[in-house]
């Protein structure tokens, strides 16, 4: 069981990580403006995470922690 | 004239094409960026060279060779960009070139801030560069006055063959005023410079140089130069006096903090004080002799100055008081820009 | 009015450097003097971003302006920034659709506006900051109503087909206030 | 089974937000900087760092260890000076285009050819970020910047420069790689190289370099997922990866 | 003490040495070659280093960065290159970095000359580069007073954490004259630095900075920087009267033309003329109390300046004698150094 | 049959004595730049030149035609305005090693990738001439200099830098050559690039620069016999000579 | 019948054309000192000359004309 | 003697600045305060060379000398040019075997010295300069002639071999003039 944990508050919504995700389930949550402005990343399915750590390899932000 | 809101570095830039600029070097950097950003695309559209210069020390060399062959070329930056030009400036002066140099002055030392600035009034000043020579420099405080300045500026520097400097701050570049813009000038109309490389044709050979190792005529260069100079002392300061003919306190200032000071006179004089403002508009050379005038005359009690620095004109004004009356000063740095109550409070003594 | 000073404050993007920008070519066109003057930071994107507009009879003396007679506040930073700079009996703009404080001070006339909610409205929610200025107008006077929606007109003459919407624009700003 | 971390911000990057516009590949450059360090055990008292000026002047904010912020271009000189006194510490520069081979040139060409012990991270986003979109030695051909308002053309703004090829060509330095950050498996390349470069140092070799392809939205006008697919399109293109310089 | 007969500019180059300076950057120019030539073979044997830099504007950075790094550090060049420097310097000032300059002035502007001027006081006193900042800056007149500020000068800097200029002249130099040379000092018994670059160990992170987009922080770094300096005027002016208990003139020189101008006033002693010599050896921070105190006395009738300018530190006179007596001034440019019979001449009314 | 001057001082040259050292080869250099010319039928009106600070910095007393005298290193940046103003004219600048390559690198690597059409004659004679003879960017591995006194040793100065080979890897310039001066059959092949280059400038092509090899017996400490067989036996081997760059 | 002039007073007395001479008759002439105070070159034998010019390609000073 | 003021000139080479040197070495030995001041011009080799050289009981004011007690000319230029100088009293020393003029400054000792033949003849024609400081030394005694040795000797420190010679040299010099 592998889980992405974002720090939301510091994400720029910029989608890197969701380019970068070969499972396709990183998201930009427009519904949402964080606390700089922005809409964040975040994920919708958290179950089919493998824990590759694309996400984070790609945020430039440093917002998303990888959990095995 | 139909008038056109500009911003203050957009102005300067068509100014100086109108004025029959036809060459451009420069450098990036804030707060002047729309200079060259702006004629990046204007230049070649009247044939005239742009060029975005590896570094400021290149761009200034550059104006040395365009002005040499005998073009009219400016070239802007903002401190420590105009730091890295000092050696080419003196080289410049030194070689009796033409050129316009602009200064959007930002606070510093070293990287400092992108706010504004007048800290570089030394070096513009008493020179920055290394040995004997002097800039005319201007100190604009309006939009339009800054698109009048450049477009003299030129001329100015073709006559006395001196380099111009026009001395900004951030506020003036990045401010919008509605401008009056000149007529295009049509250099084919320039008088022609003799001294110039142009290729040696029927004429004697024409050489570009700052070099000489014999005393005397290396000092008949900088005694040159400096009669240059003093023909500019007789015949072209300005300046500005407002209300200043019965003021007790005149405040001393230029450029943004000028017009602070012009608001700062509007309010003491609506409550009765007498105050005044003289405004340098030339601050090398000098107005001495305005303010020496000035200090003769019985119902002034004192000078104020008032810069955002740490106190640099406030030397010329004391040299030009010469003793005759106090020169008090109140000045503000780091970016900060003085307002017009901190102001009124400084002159009326509650700041230091 | 021989001299009106504001502050228009807000995030970047909200175009609040263009609102005051608008607000000085009216001026001009009425005739006065006029200066616009941005603070300019080193943030690229984000941040906060504001200019102050002088619109006189008279030569302008000074282009910063400390005392505003109207400050137009459309981000919540900007409220406490500049509320007690104002004048007393200046005006002070809230863009209610960001700003939920209240403003106490009762010498001063604030005018709470709800921009987006207006603009979403008529159709354009992008023009939030022209909403704002037919505000202002309507408010203050500041320029003249003909002018204001000729420069409205010219600030986007790169984009003619974004004119007649904004102009709506303006008029429901007025209209809110009324 | 215990869930382990496999992937946190590491020692070297101070927990602050960086300031960089969103979808800036500059943050990703300065994590792998801290990564590598933290993986060749160098630690922050171990470390000393010199900014640029440029987006990246704010660097000094974002890492742990002592930091020294150098006048436009001059990062090589400032670094020289601090590796000379410092012989046993990790020295580096990060520099933008601008920086490096702009005003910077004359500073580069020969940090590299006395080979200095140092390693230069080179930020090539070819544009100016930090003043607002100017054309940078990298622009490339055709492209936008505010002083290039129709596309780069040879004639008016002449060539850009190919730093890594030029450098490559000096007895001095030993080891010069470019690559770029428009994905994660470049990313991770980019890792490699950036951690050769700091062993070659940890290891007395001399002048290491390191050419980055980074992306700026911002000042290209784009999102930042058309950013990356500029590098990959027309970026690395024209400016190949690969190694230029290793001499073992 | 034994005393060895050296060139200036050896003597300088070992001063610094013994003073713990293990850091050179310079880049070669006329008439200062010997300091970097001399410290090319001496510093390695110290465990020093020495780097030819590629220009004088890589040098000025090189030693920001090994000053930041903690070490005693020095650059020398002469006019040009000293305005190729203005911006690290500007850089070094604002970030409080000790450290030590030297140059040996020639004739100037431009590249003028390579014989001896001293042109470049106002860039080195009033500051070449942009912003509010100040240096330390001396005027060795002797070999020997040349070797104890060199030595000096690096504990000030660090003292204070400030910039010192020596402002020599290509005579200073060139000449040779018997010098008794201080004692080594040991690097290791220097004062820590605890806000240098050494590695962040069992202490907060060090930053070495020139940037602060807070005009609030921006303004008291300046503020910090002139505070330094006050103090530095407060305890450190240094200068030398000369026959002035009844002097009715008082020459005031540096450098070369004091030499000249000491055997003026001893020739026109010798005739019974009450000629008396103020000779700064600090001229930033100014010795202008002092000046003052002699602008008071009555016997003082006025006060003539001699440089090998067009006439700089004059201004600083004027400040300082702000009206009370009458200031004159004698220069000369090129690369001319003035005669003590041309300077009497000058004194006595024969020339201008 | 009537006797025919076959050799004589080229008319672009002044009839002036030249203040450099018995066997400074710098003279040849000045007399193939005015040869040339006068071959290509560029006249003294056609030219203006840029004299370097160096050894050659009197350089505008030498030839007939206009001159400037740049700051140590800006000759390039010199040159770009004049030639900018003056399309029409033949320009080149004479640079020194220390001018062009250590002071002055920037601006040679940035006008060169710009293409300026104008011609760059570089004096290699790896050392500082006019100022006594310190260590040149091009100063040999183990060469006296009086800033290398024991010999350039790399770990203490450096590596010299191969200023053609570098600049042939960027796409702005035309042509570069490396030519040398110790005889008589080099000096004629010297003649030949130079020629060319001016050629090229005639032609609209571009940046184009020779580097000469030139001896410097004076600070080479030497005498002119020996000091040209120092460029046959040891320079030349570290500067081989030959073609970099033509883009035809 | 070819020739070379020596314009001996601008002579350095470098011994470069002695060197590039290929009938080896330049040679420096020890026993006059002109006017610039160096020994300067000549040529001994003017019959052997072939008006080759390599003696004036290699004079740094323009020292030589060549004629032919 | 007070203060002696010397000047030194010839041609590059000539060793006139070595000559001076030596007498500075030579006066700091005797205890006196000196000082040596080349002037020093931009051509490598040829040209003229001269420097200044004051030997006095006191401070030395000025290293500077305009009015010199000593004049000596190694070439025929440096006459011409420092002739008029010297104080009233003063001496010229004449390298007669490269200078054929005479000088008619009848308020001057004007002292000829073949320094060539002197040296050539005395096996060292290289120590033209040395020759002249014995000649200096005999007439003007402005150093004392055991430390002038002992300064000519530390001058070739780095050449020991030649040290004898030069000893001779001056020696020679000496008596050339008694
Ligand atoms: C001497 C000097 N010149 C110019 C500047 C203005 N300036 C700041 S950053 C910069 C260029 C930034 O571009 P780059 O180095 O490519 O870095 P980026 O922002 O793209 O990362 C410039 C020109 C300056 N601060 N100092
Ligand atoms: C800014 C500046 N720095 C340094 C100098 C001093 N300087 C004059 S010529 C020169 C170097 C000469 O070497 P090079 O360019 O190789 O020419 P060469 O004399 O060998 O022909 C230097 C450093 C100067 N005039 N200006
Ligand atoms: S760790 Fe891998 S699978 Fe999980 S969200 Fe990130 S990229 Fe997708
Ligand atoms: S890459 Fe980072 S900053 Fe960008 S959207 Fe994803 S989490 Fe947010
Ligand atoms: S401007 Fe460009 S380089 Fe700078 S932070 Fe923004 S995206 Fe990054
Ligand atoms: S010093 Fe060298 S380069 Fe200069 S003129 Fe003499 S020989 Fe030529
Ligand atoms: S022309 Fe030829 S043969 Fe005649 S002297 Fe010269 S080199 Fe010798
Ligand atoms: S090459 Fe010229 S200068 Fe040299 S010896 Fe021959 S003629 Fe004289
Ligand atoms: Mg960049
Ligand atoms: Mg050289």
């Amino acid at each position: 069981m592998a889980r992405v944990i974002f720090e939301t508050d510091r994400c720029k919504g910029c989608g890197l990580c969701v380019m970068a995700c070969p499972k396709k389930i990183v998201h930009i949550n427009g519904d949402v403006v964080n606390a700089i402005g922005y809409n964040p990343a975040e994920v919708t399915d958290m179950s089919q995470c493998i824990g590759c750590a694309m996400c984070a390899t790609m945020c430039p932000d440093c917002v998303i922690e990888v959990r095995r | 004239m139909e008038k056109v809101l500009m911003k203050g570095n957009e102005a300067i830039a068509e100014a100086a094409v109108r004025g029959g600029c036809r060459f451009f070097a420069g450098y990036p950097i804030t707060p002047q960026n729309e200079i060259p950003e702006y004629l990046s695309a204007r230049l070649p559209e009247v044939g005239g060279t742009f060029i975005q210069s590896e570094s400021e020390v290149s761009a200034i060399n550059m104006i040395y060779g365009a002005s040499a062959a005998g073009c009219r070329a400016m070239t802007s930056s903002s401190s420590p960009g105009i730091s890295l030009k000092q050696e080419g400036i003196s080289y410049i002066a030194c070689g009796q070139l033409p050129c316009v140099i602009i200064n959007m002055v930002r606070g510093g030392p070293g990287l400092g801030t992108i706010y504004p600035g007048q800290a570089d009034y030394f070096q513009a000043v008493k020179g920055g560069g290394h040995g004997d020579y002097k800039l005319l420099v201007y100190t604009p405080a309006t939009v339009q006055e800054a698109v009048d300045i450049t477009y003299k500026a030129f001329d100015m520097a073709d006559k006395y063959r001196i380099p111009v400097l026009i001395l900004g701050d951030g506020t003036i570049g990045q401010m919008m005023e509605p401008v009056a813009l000149p007529e295009m000038k049509d250099p084919s109309t320039f008088p022609k410079k003799d001294w110039a490389l142009t290729g040696r044709k029927d004429r004697p050979k024409n050489i570009v140089n700052t070099l000489d190792m014999n005393p005397d005529k290396l000092e008949a260069i900088t005694d040159r130069l400096f009669d240059v100079y003093e023909q500019i002392r007789q015949n072209d300061v300005e300046y500005e006096e407002y209300m200043c003919d019965d003021a007790e306190t005149v405040i001393v200032a230029y450029g943004i903090v000028s017009r602070v000071a012009k608001s700062a006179v509007n309010e003491m004089r609506a409550r009765g004080e007498k105050v005044g403002l003289f405004r340098p508009i030339t601050v090398s050379p000098y107005p001495d002799k305005a303010i020496a005038a000035l200090a003769e005359k019985p119902c002034v009690k004192r000078f104020f100055v008032s810069e955002l620095s740490k106190g640099q004109m406030v030397e010329d004004v004391r040299l030009a008081v010469n003793g005759r009356k106090p020169v008090e000063f109140y000045g503000r740095t780091g970016g900060h820009v003085i307002n017009t109550e901190e102001l009124i409070e400084a002159i009326e003594g509650g700041k230091r | 009015m021989g001299k009106c000073e504001m502050i228009c404050a807000g995030f970047g993007g909200q175009g609040v450097l263009s609102l005051g920008m608008v607000v000085a070519y009216a001026g001009m066109y009425d005739g006065k003097e006029v200066s616009w003057l941005p603070s300019y930071g080193p943030e690229m994107r984000g941040g906060t971003a504001n200019c102050a507009v002088v619109v006189s009879d008279t030569e302008v003396a000074n282009p910063m302006v400390s005392k505003p007679d109207i400050v137009v506040a459309m981000n919540k930073p900007s409220v406490a920034k500049f509320v007690d700079a104002i004048v007393p009996g200046g005006y002070m703009f809230i863009n209610s659709s960001l700003i939920d404080t209240k403003v106490d001070r009762k010498d001063i006339n604030v005018v709470y506006v709800d921009t987006f909610k207006i603009a979403h409205d008529g159709g354009n929610p992008k023009g939030t900051n022209v909403v704002m200025l037919g505000a202002i107008v309507e408010k203050t006077g500041i320029i003249t109503k003909e002018n204001a929606k000729k420069a409205v007109a010219y600030s986007f003459k790169a984009k003619p087909k974004l004119i007649d919407i904004n102009l709506k624009m303006f008029d429901l700003g007025c209209e809110s206030v009324k | 089974m215990e869930e382990k971390v496999v992937f946190k911000r590491p020692a070297l990057l101070e927990n602050v937000p960086l300031h960089y516009c969103p979808g800036c590949t500059h943050g990703i450059v300065h994590r792998l900087i801290a990564e590598t360090l933290e993986e060749l055990g160098v630690t922050q008292e171990n470390v000393i760092g010199v900014a640029p000026v440029g987006c990246a002047v704010f660097a000094y904010d974002y890492f742990t260890c002592d930091m020294a912020e150098a006048a436009h271009g001059r990062a090589p000189s400032v670094a020289t000076g601090i590796k000379r006194v410092h012989p046993d510490k990790v020295v580096f520069s990060y520099q933008g285009d601008g920086d490096l081979a702009s005003i910077g040139m004359a500073e580069t060409v020969h940090a590299a050819a006395r080979n200095e012990n140092f390693t230069v991270i080179f930020i090539n986003n070819s544009i100016y970020g930090m003043t607002g979109g100017q054309m940078a030695p990298t622009t490339l051909l055709g492209q936008y910047s505010t002083t290039s308002q129709h596309g780069r053309d040879p004639k008016l703004n002449g060539y850009p420069i190919h730093v890594s090829e030029m450098l490559s060509q000096l007895v001095g330095p030993q080891y010069i790689e470019r690559v770029s950050t428009h994905d994660a498996a470049h990313v991770l390349q980019a890792k490699k190289a950036i951690k050769k470069a700091f062993q070659y140092q940890l290891e007395g070799k001399g002048f290491s370099m390191v050419e980055v392809l980074v992306a700026c939205p911002t000042n290209w006008k784009m999102t930042p997922d058309k950013a990356v697919q500029y590098i990959k399109d027309e970026v690395m293109k024209f400016y190949p990866l690969g190694v230029y310089k290793d001499r073992g």
